[in-house]
């Protein structure tokens, strides 16, 4: 194009942010900025719909429309847009408590349709805003101002919510992985249909390094898996590590690699379309590595496509003609 | 026992009555197509049970249709039958209650057997028990003499009498001397694929006409040819309101220039205009089905925010779920049209009988300080330029409005004349035009507080709404105590605006004094005519009916101030009472009926009699 | 106990069954009365509640506790009844609309704790309350009120969803199957958690035989497939076929018994304790078998037990005492 | 500059300002504790942004807290601040509209830097640019005496400066000779685990009072001994309003021998009741944190459906998804607590400034005709009785019983009297007694139209409720007219008869004529501190404060009678008023507040001094 390309500055908005210091939306917010720049975004046709939340603050932050809605319903208005103008960039900023607890059916029915909508999930494990009150992903065991004694509702695993409700796109990144996050984002916005990203995201006030264990930086190399459609799934500071499939248990297993004889060919390779890989990889407990990147992606008709084609609201008919049709009685 | 007739009248009330798989509604439509084409005036009221398919013979399993048609203007379906067509005991009881005295009554004697008397909580025969003594009765063997008609074309029992409602269909033309050609039609084309049936129900379609005429039997009927109505010239259809209310919305669109979304869950008796406007693409609006009524108003505000007018139709019930978001268009002020088709609450209520409760919930239903325009429409005809209405509001003042109607109206058709859309002036919104220079969004039109539509694809107007408070200027959220007061005086004021532009209140009928009948909504048909009725029988009396509810047209104040008292009629426990008294003061008396059924034009009769005083000879100038 | 045993017409209420005749809901209605009267359960103690459409009609029908609700809310309010009362046996009766649609977040959020609730998913594919419309569960192309073009919204299924959202027990079976469902409803109530059951049913209206394809009896041998613990996959009318797990693509492959020298031991053995195997089945599509029968059943900690752990409601203190606990100024 | 000094007076207005991270709202907490341990009477005003920690320095990054405090009856907070202390130049701009002249303010010159001042939008500093001459600065270090003073126990800066919250406090404690013990007793507690943060906050809120003491400096500050406040013979605790919410709920299931399920969703400022009962089953409650309100209010209804009153508690946008549900309660007349803390709105609006916005939807706001009981909170303290009298009408005639309270009244404090529970009637429900014959749960209670509360477990009432309407008699679904009729009117009854048990309206102060002031809810203090200076500067003027909102107390039509003129003070666009008119048909002048702020005594004195007349002196007898 012949405009000048646009710089992530150019994404920011003259509203000055309000996350405490510290928070990990800020790096969040960075990593969008930087993927609608990578995509040179054109922030007058990029919408960005969010419920309520620390997270879902975020559309004041970035330079393109957006709308801040309420609680939970989001993915159900960004519908809306999507269906109003199928060519709007259409994304979902959303939280655990917003997207998972009070927002989980409009979560799931995106999911199910298959609407193009880029959806990004901060999930803290808690609720931000509300001061921290433990959330639908929260740990077992979460004590917080009304789980005193400590929690006791087993958490949903989101990618295995999403498996659920048929996704097809699912991704997952740390908050602080600048490298990666703009990658991950970019390739939602390219997936035609909904593409789920959830975010690890430090709530340092509320739920302070509840990711420490997979998401630092000093162990994260043993502790998350990177995985690349058609690669065998190697890990480990010195890429040592590799996961394996045990036939026998239909369960994942973790092997070094030139130990008693393992080698790359006998590890697992990433097939990004099997949702019984993808499952795998979600449902595998430490000290099996959190899974990260594209977990699963596979093509499928979107919604709105289906929608516009279907139902293309061009003006062919007069209504005048419509109200004539059927037994008319003439008394003129 | 002598031979059966209806004494001559300008317009008779017909009811049709059978188990909920006879097929009576259809019977109803037909008949009602039928009469329209032969120039009577017609109302219509089709009553059936809340039941998919209930069990055969059984009182709460019938469904009944009712239609008043004849040579005069007529709004209701009838207080009381003239004829009643019962295709089995449980029908006939059910429906005696509302029988004029010396309705003709036709019933199927073969249909009175022990077991189905049993079916029906019938100890003993009312054929025999002298509980017909009041009426004509006519009995007809309806299911033998169908199943004759149709032998030739080989069905089976079950098939075959599936064709009874087009035999009584024939009969009852005959009787009133009205045009088979739609119901031939109309078979013609519903049977296209399958030629037994069609033939079938051409023949019995047929041979109840031919029973009529033919004069060999004991007691023949007399037959009542209908005079035509004396209609204004233009060109007439039948419609029912959630049809009108689906052509308005389209038509809206047209006069706006604005194509449309129109989401909703379905929910009885709403779902009949989303199922009118699925399909109309065509005429520039589409439908999403949503997963439930919450993302159905979501996904009509997004597409709002996002460029296309966003329309969401519910039920009390799926309104109720709705009222959150309802606050979010206020405070993003987004236009939207939220359509309520009333039915009998509270909690699941009674889901296909009618009511008019949804006026607390649609005036004063959401939590702060949050106004949204509120009309309603009168009679199923009248939902089309109630539709447009309500568009014209939101579009233009940029405000969700909430559009009210009930189950009666939904369900019930009329005789309409096709209204000419070039009549009706174009919609104006609030639109950006092409010239416009880049700016706030937050800019208002002082004559309506609206601010500006624009949507996203537009780079002059890159901006972020949400619910929170915002900047009245800027649209920044704010948490300014000064900003709050302005942009809640801002909201009131951008409602009570819209009265700036509401014709004044007119008088139906009736003299400025006297006592006023205030009414809204379907109740419509039933208070003319007992306006007319008490007029005629010398009360000073007159007929104000509101489709303004929030706000108020700005002269009511003053013209219910000539009159001596204020009767308010409703199918709720006292709504439009509360309103009028909270915004202009008045004390008003009150009518109310709560029962899920539409009110008798005798009761509303009753009320004014009680409520006017007779009129003093005017002297004539 | 010395009470005479009941039989299931003491299950029966005297309220006039109000379904469409030949409804697949009646012959479930008969298998709900045999499978309480199988258990012998004590009607005091027993409450079945259920949301909105004709599927929840059900608690009028049976002489036990009963609450018909509102729509989608059911599992909600059975949760509160549960929590009041854990000693109760609550059963949830629900509709592909009601549970699936407007009721999905309920559905997740019961599962995902796992409160002790039998649910009975009456899935017709269809709205049939309503007068039809297609729900989250009608196939592509499904034609209704609302989707006259057909209908293309992805729709959900029932399995995978419970899947994702963590469900312990997930069954399957046909309405015509008066054998099978009453022991499906009893696994059901015997588990300590969520235990959702789906139903295909039959609407002979609105949707008549679209179960055909695996409910008629003259195929429904090599249609279904009725999985046991433990067991290995065998189906068809001579058990000549099964179910045999593909390595390489990690999918199932139906073979037949003997021929090309495949035996039981290359058949893929039923865990019901593995998510794994439970995606396998559900994920399966024509030509292979639907699954039928106990699909997953796995052990975990019930919520309302952890609940009334943590949380006993005995009055060990008085309310007068608990005013004057912290800092009291005395002038008396 | 003179020596700074206040003006000797019976109560004080004191004001903690500065960034959300500095604990002010535990410095304002401690300083509460300690005049309440003095024997002053108080009120208190936390006023915090929506931020959690919004970034230092700036405007709407300021967290405030304010006491009024002394030996007089204080009802308010106080309009206008005798002391402000302020951390940073924001937290000093954004407060100092509202100081009165003559103000104490006291800053720390050296947070006064070019940086601060721009993260405060100032050009100019304050303290140079005359912008506080009309009020008398004391500027101390304030950061750097507190680092001084903890420099012994080698923390870092910032872990030392977060001690100047309570070298402040110390100093505070010393002006106004207050002790120091509940806060040295509850650093104690708080920092058991963490000796050095203890010692430090002791050293530094002893380091603050010794400040105050030492009379070296240029201008020391005057002490001013508060005199305690002649309190009525009990025991004294203080207590915000979520808390006394709390503890009103147990009481009352205490009272009626009931245990409660709790069931609620996160919502600002509704949270904090749920958190003040999580953890209180060993008095009979327990809490469940569902995934929505609707799942919330739905558990909660399935609670009191098997046995256990089932409680529900959010603000406005919340309830707003709970009333679906609340319409399943009526129809199945169920008992159930529905609070609401009131916020700012309309839509998410200002969730931590407060507002009386929700009448109409609590009245009004439901599909159908679906009335339910209203009762609303006074004070912070009052929250107990109200929370009683909610669950007493509840159980009592088997209604859904919606509790109104704001975030005002829940955040703020007072000095409470803590209630006798054996002063309060036991509360009676329809449970079936043990010796009951089994018979239909739909037996009514004429006083009530109570029906009996029988649950799961009892083979006596196995029965079937749901939402569909019912039989009056028999609980079996019915369509019937003419019970829909009955039904509806039961349920308008129903209501109605809660006020043969409501106590008769009384007048608060003042003589039954002139003019009324009719308020609710939280504006109580400031509207009965502005009548008391009116009636001593000899103005006709009465208070009346109404609990009972729905039904109204059956004598208020006549109390009012009494009056030449009626005034109805609201933080909402007249919604009470709305209410008057409605039910007594009175005329009423309105006060309206919808800024997110409460009411100021002043602007309550102003708008009564308008409409009321001076008293005449009357004749002693
Ligand atoms: C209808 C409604 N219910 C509840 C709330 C209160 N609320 C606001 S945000 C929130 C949860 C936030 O948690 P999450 O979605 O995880 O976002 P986070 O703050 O952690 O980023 C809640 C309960 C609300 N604003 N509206
Ligand atoms: C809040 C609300 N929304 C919508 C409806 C209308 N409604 C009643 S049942 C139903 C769907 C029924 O479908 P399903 O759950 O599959 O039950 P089925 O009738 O097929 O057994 C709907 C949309 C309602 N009663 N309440
Ligand atoms: S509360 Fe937690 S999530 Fe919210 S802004 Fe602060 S650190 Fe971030
Ligand atoms: S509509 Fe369908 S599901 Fe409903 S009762 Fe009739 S057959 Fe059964
Ligand atoms: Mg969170
Ligand atoms: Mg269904």
């Amino acid at each position: 194009m012949n405009a000048p390309a646009r710089t992530f500055k150019d994404y920011a908005t003259d509203q000055e942010v309000r996350w405490c210091p510290g928070c990990g939306d800020y790096s969040i917010l960075k990593a969008v900025h930087r993927a609608l720049a990578d995509a040179q975004a054109d922030p007058a046709r990029t919408v960005f719909v969010s419920g309520i939340g620390c997270s879902s603050r975020l559309p004041y932050y970035v330079e393109t429309y957006g709308f801040h809605t309420i609680h939970g319903r989001a993915p159900a208005i960004a519908t809306g847009v999507k269906l109003a103008n199928p060519e709007l960039d259409v994304w979902v900023v959303t939280g655990d408590g917003d997207g998972l607890s009070i927002g989980g059916n409009h979560l799931l029915h995106a999911l199910r349709r298959n609407i193009d909508l880029n959806i990004l999930l901060f999930n803290n494990e808690i609720y931000g805003l509300t001061k921290g009150q433990y959330s639908p992903t929260s740990r077992l065991g979460t004590r917080s101002p009304t789980s005193p004694g400590g929690s006791f509702d087993a958490p949903v695993t989101p990618g295995l919510f999403a498996l659920g409700a048929g996704a097809t796109f699912f991704a997952r990144g740390v908050d602080i992985d600048q490298k990666g996050l703009p990658g991950l984002f970019n390739a939602a916005r390219e997936h035609k249909g909904t593409a789920l990203v959830e975010i690890l995201q430090n709530c340092i006030v509320y739920n302070k390094d509840v990711f420490d264990d997979v998401a630092n930086k000093k162990t994260a190399a043993e502790r998350q898996i990177h995985v690349v459609h058609g690669e065998p799934m190697i890990y480990g500071a010195e890429r040592q590590l590799g996961l394996r499939l045990n036939p026998a248990t239909l369960k994942l297993e973790s092997v070094t690699l030139g130990e008693n004889g393992v080698g790359e060919a006998d590890l697992l390779v990433h097939d990004e379309t099997n949702p019984v890989i993808a499952q795998l990889l979600l449902g595998a407990e430490a000290p099996l590595p959190a899974p990260m990147g594209i977990i699963h992606r596979r093509p499928a008709p979107a919604f709105d496509a289906a929608f516009a084609a279907a139902k293309p609201t061009r003006r062919r008919v007069r209504v005048q003609d419509l109200l004539h049709r059927g037994n008319v009685l003439d008394r003129r | 026992m002598s031979q059966p007739q209806l004494s001559p009248a300008a317009s008779y009330v017909l009811r049709f009555a059978g188990d909920s798989g006879d097929g009576i509604q259809l019977q109803g439509q037909q008949f009602t197509a039928a009469s329209a084409l032969a120039g009577n005036d017609l109302a219509t009221l089709p009553d059936f049970p809340a039941e998919i398919r209930a069990p055969t013979g059984t009182r709460y399993g019938v469904s009944a249709f009712q239609i008043q048609f004849g040579g005069e203007r007529i709004t209701t379906p009838g207080d009381t039958p003239d004829v009643l067509i019962a295709f089995n005991p449980a029908a006939l009881v059910v429906n005696l209650r509302q029988l004029g005295p010396g309705a003709l009554v036709v019933v199927d004697p073969e249909t009175f057997t022990e077991q189905r008397l049993k079916r029906a909580d019938l100890v003993t025969n009312p054929l025999e028990d002298g509980s017909l003594d009041a009426f004509q009765v006519v009995p007809v063997e309806m299911g033998r003499l169908t199943q004759e008609a149709v032998k030739p074309f080989g069905l089976g029992v079950k098939d075959s009498l599936r064709c009874k409602n087009f035999w009584a269909l024939g009969l009852m033309l005959w009787m009133f001397d009205q045009p088979r050609e739609p119901s031939l039609r109309w078979i013609e084309r519903r049977f296209k694929s399958d030629q037994a049936m069609r033939d079938a129900n051409l023949a019995a379609l047929n041979a109840g006409h031919a029973y009529g005429e033919t004069a060999e039997l004991a007691h023949t009927l007399v037959q009542r040819p209908t005079p035509a109505a004396p209609l204004a010239a233009a060109e007439y259809r039948t419609v029912t309101g959630a049809e009108a209310l689906a052509l308005g919305l389209v038509a809206a669109g047209e006069l706006a220039d604005t194509e449309m979304l129109f989401c909703s869950y379905p929910i009885t008796p709403a779902s009949s205009v989303l199922h009118h406007l699925a399909g109309l693409e065509e005429v520039g609006i589409s439908t999403f089905q949503a997963e439930d009524e919450i993302a159905a108003v979501c996904a009509a505000l997004g597409a709002s925010y996002a460029g296309k007018l966003g329309i969401t139709s519910s039920s009390g019930p799926g309104v109720a779920l709705k009222t959150e978001a309802i606050g979010l268009a206020v405070a993003t002020e987004l236009p939207m049209v939220i359509v309520n088709s009333q039915r009998a609450g509270p909690s699941t209520g009674m889901p296909t009988k009618t009511e008019q409760s949804d006026l607390y919930q649609a005036v004063y239903g959401r939590n702060a300080d949050t106004p949204v325009p509120v009309i309603a429409a009168r009679s199923p005809g009248d939902c089309f330029a109630t539709a447009i209405e309500a568009v014209r509001i939101a579009v233009r003042h940029m405000t969700p409005v909430i559009l009210l109607t009930d189950g009666y109206i939904a369900n019930s058709s009329e005789l309409w004349p096709i209204p000419d859309l070039d009549a009706f002036a174009p919609i104006d919104t609030t639109r950006p035009a092409a010239g416009d220079a880049p700016g706030s969004v937050f800019r208002r039109d002082p004559a309506t507080q609206a601010r500006i539509w624009a949507s996203p694809g537009d780079p002059r107007f890159v901006h972020r709404v949400g619910g929170i408070e915002k900047d009245i200027g800027t649209g920044n959220i704010s948490y300014e105590a000064a900003n709050h007061q302005a942009m809640t005086d801002m909201r009131r004021d951008k409602v009570a605006k819209v009265a700036d532009f509401v014709p004044d209140q007119t008088i139906e009928q009736g003299p400025a004094r006297g006592l006023a009948v205030v009414a809204w909504g379907s109740t419509y048909g039933a208070v003319a005519r007992a306006v007319r009725d008490c007029l005629r029988s010398g009360l000073n009396v007159a007929h104000i009916h509101l489709r303004h509810l929030n706000p108020l047209p700005k002269n009511l104040s003053e013209l219910l101030a000539g009159f001596d008292a204020i009767l308010v009629p409703e199918l709720n426990n006292g709504q439009l009472a509360t309103l009028l008294r909270d915004r202009l003061g008045v004390s008003v008396a009150q009518l109310n009926k709560v029962s899920g059924q539409p009110f008798v034009v005798a009761e509303i009769v009753r009320a004014i009699s009680e409520h006017a005083q007779p009129r003093m000879k005017e002297v004539k100038p």
